[in-house]
C-alpha cells in the first residue's frame, strides 16, 4: 500500500492548544477598548485618575465575578450575592461599630456569606432545586433579614480611617489602591482553584455532566455545598471591600451588581452550559464592564445617548471576542450570506 | 464498618446476597444472587434491558439497591458508605456502558478524574499526569497520527476511541476486580483483540472480572462461567465448557421465544 | 451662536442626576441642567446612578478623574463617604455642589468655594406633605394611616420617615410598608398590594408616600379597591403625568413638588457664578409646599414640558 | 424455563404518565397559597377586589413567562425583554398620540418587539453569540433607544379612555377584567404551539440537543430566529397591555419585570436545561408571583419583614413543588439523613 | 437547483468526487471518490478514526465538506441548499453511530421529528404518531414486557434499546438509501439479526445501502463492496467474493502495521 496518505498532516500535538493564551481574545477586546477611550477621551483617559478610580471601583464587583465562575463551571448559577452584600456589609459595619472590632466584623462578614452559602448549597445539592430558581428565594429572604437587621439604616465607619484594616484592605501599596491587589490575589486563587487542584476539577466534571462526575466517584453533594459555600464566602469579602471602600455601609449596596457580575462572568467567555470557564476571561470581563459607563461618559456622549452607546459597544465586544476567538465562524458566516445571495 | 482490608484471603472478590432494584415501578433487578470467585472471569450476558448494566452499577456503587446485601471480599458492606469512590478504593474498576468520560475535559483530566496523583494540599501534578497518559495514549492503546494527545477534548473522539480511553483508564489502575460493560462496542478488529488480550491478562495475573459482551463467540471463549440475566433475574449459570457456542446461541433464541410465547 | 460669547464658555461640568434617564424623578432636573447649560455655555456630562449611593460615589470617583470645572453630588450616601473626594477635589480648584439631599458639613466647609444646596430637605418635606393633608383631609387622632415608603434605602427615605412621623405626631395610627426593589423599579407591581392593604384595613383614612411613580398608581389602587375620589386622603410626591390626572380627579389629595427642574437648572449657575465670579455657595429649599388639583392646572403646559 | 420471571410487574403502559395532570404540583401549590392567604388574611381573600387586580396586573408579566417558557424550552435565555416593554409601549403611546390611531400604535408595538426579538435571533442563531449575554447588551441598546426616543418622557393616554381598543384589551367581560381572557388565551396558543405544532416539537429537540436537532434535520438557525422573534412579539403585546391599563407610558416601566418573568417560568417547573417546559406550570407560577407580595401584605404583616417573609413562602414553595412533584427524592433525602444519624 | 427527482432513472444514486472535510488542522477526509450503485450494498470498514462516520455525515447533510462534489442520482448537489432535511426529502435515510434521539422527549416525537404527521396548519396528529409509534415498538421491534410505549422517554432506555429506536425510525421511513453507521452496536443477539435481516431485505427491494461496521463477518456476508477507509482517504475497494474473510482480516491487520511502520 502507497503511504502517501500517511504524509498528510497529523500535528503530533495540537500546537495552537499550547500557544493559546487563555483569555487572549478577551484581552485583545479589553486593549481595544481601551484603545478607544484614549482616542475619544485622550484628556480622561491618558492620566492616572480614573484608573485609579477603576481600580477602587472594580474589585468588589471583579471577585464576586471570580466567584460565580466557579459556580457556571460547575453548571450552576448564584442570584442570592447581592443580598450577601447587603447582609454581609451590614455585619461588618454592625460588629466594627458594636465592639470596635473591625477584624472581628471581616470575620463575621465573611462566616455570613458562607451561612447563605451553605444553606442555598444544601436546598440544592440535598434537596434538589435547581440553583436559578433558590438562589432567587434566598436572596429575597437574606435581603430582607439584612433590612430588618440593619433598620433599613445607613452607618458611616469614619472610625475606621487610618487603622489597620483600612490601610490593608483599602489603601495604597506604591500608589495603586490595595483593592486592586486583593482582587489580584482572589483571581490567583480562584485560577489555580479551578485549573490546578482536585476540587476545581470536581466542578468541571460536575458541570460537564453530573452523572459522569458520579460515575467517576465525586460526591457531587459535598463538592456543590462547598461551592456554595465558597461562593458566599466570596460574597462577604467583596462585602467588606465595598464598605470600607466608601467607610459606609448602605442598605441598598449590591443591588446594581447582579446583571454586571455575571455580565462579567459570560463577557469573559464562560460558557452558561457549564464544564468550562476561564478566570483570566472572567478577570478581564469585569475590567470591560466596570469601566463601560464611565468610558462612554467620559467620551462626552450625552445624557440619554449613554445607554444606546453602552449597549452598541457591548454588542460589539461580543461579536469581536467570538470573531477573536473562533475565526472559522465568520468564515462560515460570510460564506453562508454570501451563498444566499 | 467491614474490615475490607484488600490484602486479607478472602473467598469471593464480591458476592451479592438477594439484591434488588426497583426505578420506580421498573423492577430492574429481583434477588439476584451471584459470587464471584478470586480469580473468575464471569461472563454476564441477557437481552438488552435485562438488567446486566443495572447490577454492575449496583456493584459499583453508582445505584443504591431497593434491598438485598453486598459482600466484597466477604465482609458485608455497609449502603450508607458505599460509593463509587469507595469501590475504588477497594479495587474494583470500571468501564461502563454509557459515557463516563467528560466530553469538555481533556484527556488527562478523565484518565485521573477521582483519583488524582496531587501534592498533599489537593493540587495537582499536571504534569505528571499529563505524562503519564500521554504513556497510556501511545504504548497501551496506540494512538497514533490523528493528533489525539493528552490536550485533546474527549468530544472530538470518535466512537471507538472513547471506548479505548475508558479501557485505558481501567487498564492503568491497578484493581483486583475488574469490570467491563460491553467494552468492544464500536472497536475496530485491532482494538477488539486488545481488549480480549487484556481480560485474558486480568485472568493470568490472578485477578477477577465480570464481562458484559453481546458478542457470544468473544464472552464464551474467555469467561470461566456464564450468567444470564433475563429481565432481571439470573436464568441460567453456564460452564463454558459444558455448552458449545452454537448450543449456547440457540439456547437463548430459544429463551427469548419462551418469553414471546408466555408474554402472549 | 458661538458659545464663546456665553458666560460659561468652555467650562464643562459633571452632574450626578440621581436615577436613571427618563425616570419621573430624574428627568426635570434634567431638562433644568440642560437648559442652563444651553443658556450659559457650559459644556454639561450626565451621570445615573439608579438611586445607589455607592454608584453616587463610584460616579463622583470617575468625574474627578476627567478634572472638570465642576461636580454636582447627591447628598444621598452622607458627608462621610464623600469628605475625603470633596477635599481632593477642592484641592484641584474643582467647584463641588451639592443637590437633592444637604451635605451641611461639607457645605460649611466649603461654601466659600463655591459648595451649594439646591433641593428639599427631605425629613422637612415628609412633615410639609403630612401637614398638608392633615388639613386637606381632616384627619383625626386615631385615623388609621399608611405609608408606602423607601424605608430601606438609607437616606432617600428620609422624606417617608418624615411623613410617617408628621402623621404620627397628629395622633394617627400609622402603618409602614416599604417598597420593594421590584416595586421601586416597577411601580405598577404597587397597586395589588396597596390593594391589600387597603381590604385589610378598611378603616383606613389616609396613604402617604415619597415615592414618585408609587403616588401616581395610588388613584388606580383605590379605584380597584372600590374607594371614591376624596374618601381616602392621599399625599404624594411629584407630578408624573398619571399623578397629573389622579389630582384633578380628586383620588390624590395633595403632592410635595420639589421643583426637580430647579434642581437642575441651579448648580450649572451656581458653578458658572462661582467658576467666573467667585461668588459663594447658595442654598436653596426648592419644595417650600404641597400642590393640590387646581394649583396643578394652571401649571400643566410647563409640566408636560417637564419644567416642574 | 419457569415463567414466574414473567410475573413480575411490567405495565404495558406507564400509568402514571397518562394520569398525570400536567403541572399538577404546581396547580397544588397554588391552591395551598390561596388557602394559606385565604386563612391568614380572610377579609381580603374572600372578597373579589384583590382577585380583580391580581387578573389586571398579571397578564403582562405572564405573557412575558408564556413567551419565556418556549425560549427556555429551547435551551436559550432572553434578557431583553424589559427592553420591549419600554420601547414597544413608547411605540404604542407616541403612535396612539401622534396619529390617534391605537391599534396602528398596537402594531408598531408588536412590530417593534419583534424587530429586537429578530436582532436577537440573528445574533444569537447566525453568529453564535450565547443568549444570555448578548440579550443584555442588545437590551441596553433598545432602552437607551426607548429613552432617546422618548426624550425621557412620561405619557398620559387618558384620550383612550373608553375606546374600542381600551375597551377591548383592558375592559372587563362579566365583570373580569379582559387583559385576564387576553392571558388566558396567550397561555392556550402557547401550550397548543409547545405541545402540538412543530414548530414547539423543533424547540424542544433544539433544547435537548442542539446536535441531535441539526441531526434530524431540524434547521436550528431558522427556528431559533423564529423563536425569538415571537418572544419579541409577545412582549410588544404585553407592553401594549401594561401602557392600556396605566392609561400612562412612562421609560422605566417593565424594569421590575426582570426577575418575577423568569422566576415564574422557573417555579412552575421548567428546567433551565432546556427540552421540556411546562406552559401550565408558567401559568400558575406567573399567578403565585404576581401575587405572593400583596398576599402576604394582606395578611397584616408590616414594616421590613415582608420581604423576609416573601423569600420564606417562595422557599416553602419551592420545596412543596419539589416534593409533591417527586415524592422519591424526599424519602431518599430522609433515608440520607437518617442513616447519617 | 438540481433535477433530482427520485422517479428518475440514474446509474448511481449518490457519487462523491473529490470530497475533502477538516476540522480546523485536521483532515477527516481527503479527496473521496465514491459511486454507490442503485442496488449495492457497500460496506465501509477502516479504522477507529478513520473518517467513516464524517463521510456518511458529508453525504446526508449533517457537514458541508472543505471541497469536492456530490452528485445524487447522476445530479450535481448545491452544497448552499443540501441538508439534513434535503437528504431526507431524496428519500435517504441514516442511522447515526452518535446519539440521534432526543434524549428528554417521548419516542413518538423522536420517530417523526423532522417529518411530522401535521395537519396543514402544522399542528401534530399526535394519536396518529402514538398509535404508529406503539406499533412500530411491538411489531418491528419487538420491545415487550418492560414498559417502553411511545410515551416512554429516551433517558429511561437501555443502550441497546436506543440503538433499536433509531434503527426502527430508519426501517420506517422507505428509502432508496439506507445508510447505517455501526447499527448493531450494543445489540444482544436476536436483535442483531434483525438488522442482518433488515440489510438483506434492503437489497432485495432494490435499495441501496452504506453498511458501516467493526465486525467483518457481518459486513463480509452482506456487501456486494468493501470500501476500506484509511485516516481519510479510501485505500481498497475490494468484493467479498474475491477475498474471504480470513484474508480480509489479515489485509487489515497488516495495513495497519504498515502505518506503524511507516509512522515509526
Ligand atoms: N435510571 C433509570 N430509570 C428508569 N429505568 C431505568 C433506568 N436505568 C435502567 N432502567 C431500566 O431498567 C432496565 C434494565 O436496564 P439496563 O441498562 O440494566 O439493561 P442492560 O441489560 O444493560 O441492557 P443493554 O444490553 O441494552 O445495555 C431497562 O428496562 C431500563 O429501561
Ligand atoms: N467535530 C469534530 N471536530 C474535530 N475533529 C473531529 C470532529 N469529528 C470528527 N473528528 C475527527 O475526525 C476523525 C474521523 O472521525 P470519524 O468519526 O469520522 O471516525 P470513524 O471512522 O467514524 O471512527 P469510529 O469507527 O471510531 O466511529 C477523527 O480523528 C476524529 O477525531
Ligand atoms: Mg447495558
Ligand atoms: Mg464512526
Amino acid at each position: 500500500m502507497s503511504d502517501t496518505p500517511l504524509k498528510q498532516p497529523a500535528p503530533a500535538l495540537n500546537p495552537r492548544a499550547a500557544a493559546k493564551l487563555e483569555g487572549l481574545p478577551i484581552i485583545i477586546v479589553f486593549f481595544v477598548l481601551i484603545g478607544l477611550f484614549v482616542g475619544f477621551a485622550p484628556t480622561v483617559f491618558l492620566h492616572w485618575p480614573i484608573y485609579n478610580s477603576f481600580l477602587v471601583t472594580i474589585p468588589p464587583m471583579m471577585i464576586l465575578s471570580l466567584g460565580l465562575t466557579l459556580v457556571i463551571a460547575a453548571g450552576e448559577i448564584d442570584l442570592s450575592f447581592p443580598a450577601v452584600i447587603a447582609l454581609s456589609g451590614f455585619l461588618f459595619a454592625h460588629v466594627t461599630r458594636t465592639y470596635d472590632a473591625p477584624w472581628l466584623g471581616l470575620l463575621a462578614a465573611i462566616a455570613g456569606g458562607a451561612l447563605i452559602g451553605v444553606v442555598n448549597g444544601f436546598l440544592i445539592a440535598v434537596i434538589g432545586i435547581p440553583s436559578i430558581i433558590i438562589t432567587i428565594g434566598t436572596s429575597f429572604f437574606w435581603s430582607g433579614i439584612a433590612t430588618v437587621l440593619s433598620g433599613g439604616m445607613s452607618y458611616t465607619l469614619e472610625r475606621l480611617t487610618g487603622t489597620a484594616i483600612n490601610g490593608i484592605l483599602s489603601g495604597t501599596v506604591l500608589g495603586i489602591p490595595s483593592e486592586a491587589f486583593w482582587a489580584l490575589g482572589v483571581a490567583v486563587v480562584v485560577w489555580f482553584i479551578l485549573n490546578r487542584h482536585r476540587f476545581g476539577e470536581h466542578l468541571l466534571f460536575i458541570g460537564d455532566s453530573r452523572e459522569v462526575a458520579r460515575v467517576v466517584g465525586i460526591n457531587t453533594l459535598r463538592e456543590r455545598i462547598k461551592l456554595f459555600t465558597l461562593m458566599g464566602a466570596l460574597g462577604g469579602f467583596a462585602a467588606v471591600l465595598l464598605t470600607l471602600e466608601n467607610l459606609s455601609y448602605f442598605p441598598t449596596q449590591g443591588q446594581g451588581m447582579l446583571l454586571s457580575a455575571l455580565a462579567a462572568v459570560f463577557i469573559g467567555g464562560t460558557s452558561v452550559f457549564g464544564g468550562t470557564a476561564t478566570v483570566v476571561g472572567s478577570f478581564f470581563g469585569a475590567l470591560i464592564i466596570g469601566m463601560l459607563d464611565a468610558g462612554i461618559v467620559a467620551t462626552g456622549v450625552a445624557g440619554f445617548w449613554v445607554e444606546v452607546i453602552v449597549g452598541l459597544v457591548f454588542v460589539a465586544a461580543v461579536v469581536l471576542h467570538i470573531g477573536i476567538d473562533d475565526p472559522a465562524r465568520i468564515r462560515q458566516l460570510q460564506r453562508r450570506l454570501f451563498s444566499k445571495a | 464498618m467491614a474490615d475490607t482490608n484488600p490484602n486479607r484471603t478472602y473467598e469471593h472478590i464480591v458476592r451479592a446476597d438477594k439484591l434488588s432494584v426497583a426505578f420506580g415501578k421498573v423492577r430492574a433487578l429481583s434477588d439476584i444472587d451471584l459470587a464471584i470467585g478470586r480469580n473468575e472471569i464471569v461472563g454476564l450476558i441477557g437481552d438488552n434491558g435485562a438488567g446486566k448494566s443495572t447490577l454492575i452499577k449496583t456493584l459499583t456503587g453508582v445505584i443504591p439497591p431497593t434491598s438485598g446485601h453486598l459482600f466484597i471480599r466477604d465482609q458485608p458492606v455497609d449502603w450508607a458508605n458505599f460509593s463509587v469512590r469507595r469501590a475504588h478504593d477497594l479495587r474494583f474498576e470500571t468501564v461502563y456502558q454509557e459515557k463516563s468520560l467528560g466530553e469538555k475535559q481533556p484527556l488527562w483530566r478523565n484518565f485521573f478524574v477521582g483519583r488524582q496523583i496531587t501534592n498533599r494540599f489537593g493540587f495537582i501534578k499536571v504534569r505528571e499526569q499529563r505524562r503519564i497518559a500521554n504513556e497510556i495514549l501511545q504504548r497501551q492503546l496506540g494512538f497514533r497520527g490523528v493528533g489525539i494527545d493528552a490536550d485533546s477534548t474527549v468530544a472530538k473522539l470518535s466512537g471507538g476511541e472513547r471506548q479505548g480511553i475508558a479501557i485505558g483508564r481501567a487498564m492503568h489502575f491497578d484493581a483486583d476486580l475488574i469490570i467491563l460493560d460491553e467494552p468492544t462496542t464500536a472497536l475496530a478488529i485491532k482494538e477488539v483483540q486488545k481488549v480480549l488480550d487484556f481480560v485474558r491478562r486480568i485472568k493470568a495475573s490472578g485477578r477477577a472480572a465480570i464481562y458484559i459482551e453481546h458478542n457470544l463467540a468473544h464472552v464464551h471463549a474467555l469467561a470461566d462461567r456464564l450468567v444470564v440475566l433475563d429481565r432481571g433475574r439470573i436464568v441460567a449459570n453456564i460452564r463454558p465448557a459444558d455448552m458449545s457456542l452454537a448450543d449456547l446461541t440457540l439456547f437463548l433464541i430459544d429463551l427469548q421465544k419462551t418469553k414471546i410465547g408466555a408474554a402472549a | 451662536a458661538p458659545s464663546s460669547d456665553k458666560l460659561g464658555a468652555g467650562l464643562t461640568m459633571y452632574f450626578q442626576m440621581g436615577g436613571s434617564p427618563g425616570d419621573g424623578s430624574t428627568l426635570p432636573r434634567e431638562i433644568g441642567a440642560k437648559d442652563a447649560a444651553k443658556a450659559l455655555g457650559i459644556k454639561l456630562i450626565e451621570q445615573y446612578s439608579n438611586w445607589q449611593p455607592e454608584t453616587m460615589v463610584t460616579q463622583f470617583r470617575q468625574a474627578l478623574a476627567a478634572k472638570p470645572d465642576c461636580i454636582e453630588i447627591m447628598g444621598h450616601p452622607g458627608n462621610k463617604p464623600f469628605m475625603p473626594l470633596v477635599a481632593e477635589a477642592e484641592k484641584q480648584g474643582i467647584v463641588v455642589t451639592a443637590g437633592n439631599v444637604p451635605l451641611p458639613k461639607l457645605e460649611d466647609l466649603y461654601r466659600a468655594n463655591g459648595f451649594g444646596y439646591a433641593g428639599t430637605y427631605l425629613f422637612k418635606g415628609g412633615e410639609t406633605t403630612a401637614a398638608a393633608m392633615i388639613k386637606a383631609g381632616n384627619l383625626k387622632k386615631g385615623d388609621v394611616a399608611l405609608e408606602y415608603g423607601v424605608f430601606a434605602e438609607g437616606i432617600r427615605g428620609l422624606s417617608d420617615k418624615g411623613l410617617a412621623h408628621g402623621l404620627k405626631k397628629a395622633g394617627l395610627k400609622v402603618y409602614t410598608l416599604n417598597i420593594s426593589d421590584q416595586v421601586n423599579a416597577d411601580p405598577a407591581l404597587a397597586v395589588p398590594i396597596m390593594v391589600a392593604f387597603i381590604e385589610r384595613h378598611p378603616d383606613i383614612k389616609a396613604i402617604g408616600t415619597q415615592q414618585g411613580l408609587v403616588t401616581s398608581f395610588i388613584p388606580q389602587a383605590l379605584k380597584e379597591a372600590g374607594k371614591k375620589p376624596g374618601q381616602i386622603t392621599v399625599g404624594g410626591i411629584d407630578l408624573a403625568p398619571a399623578t397629573i390626572a389622579g389630582l384633578k380627579s380628586n383620588y390624590i389629595t395633595v403632592t410635595l413638588n420639589q421643583q426637580l427642574y430647579l434642581q437642575g437648572f441651579l448648580p450649572v449657575m451656581q458653578c458658572v457664578l462661582t467658576k467666573k465670579f467667585g461668588l459663594e455657595g447658595m442654598n436653596t429649599n426648592t419644595a417650600a409646599g404641597t400642590d393640590s388639583g387646581a394649583m396643578v392646572e394652571k401649571m400643566l403646559p410647563l409640566i408636560k414640558k417637564g419644567i416642574y
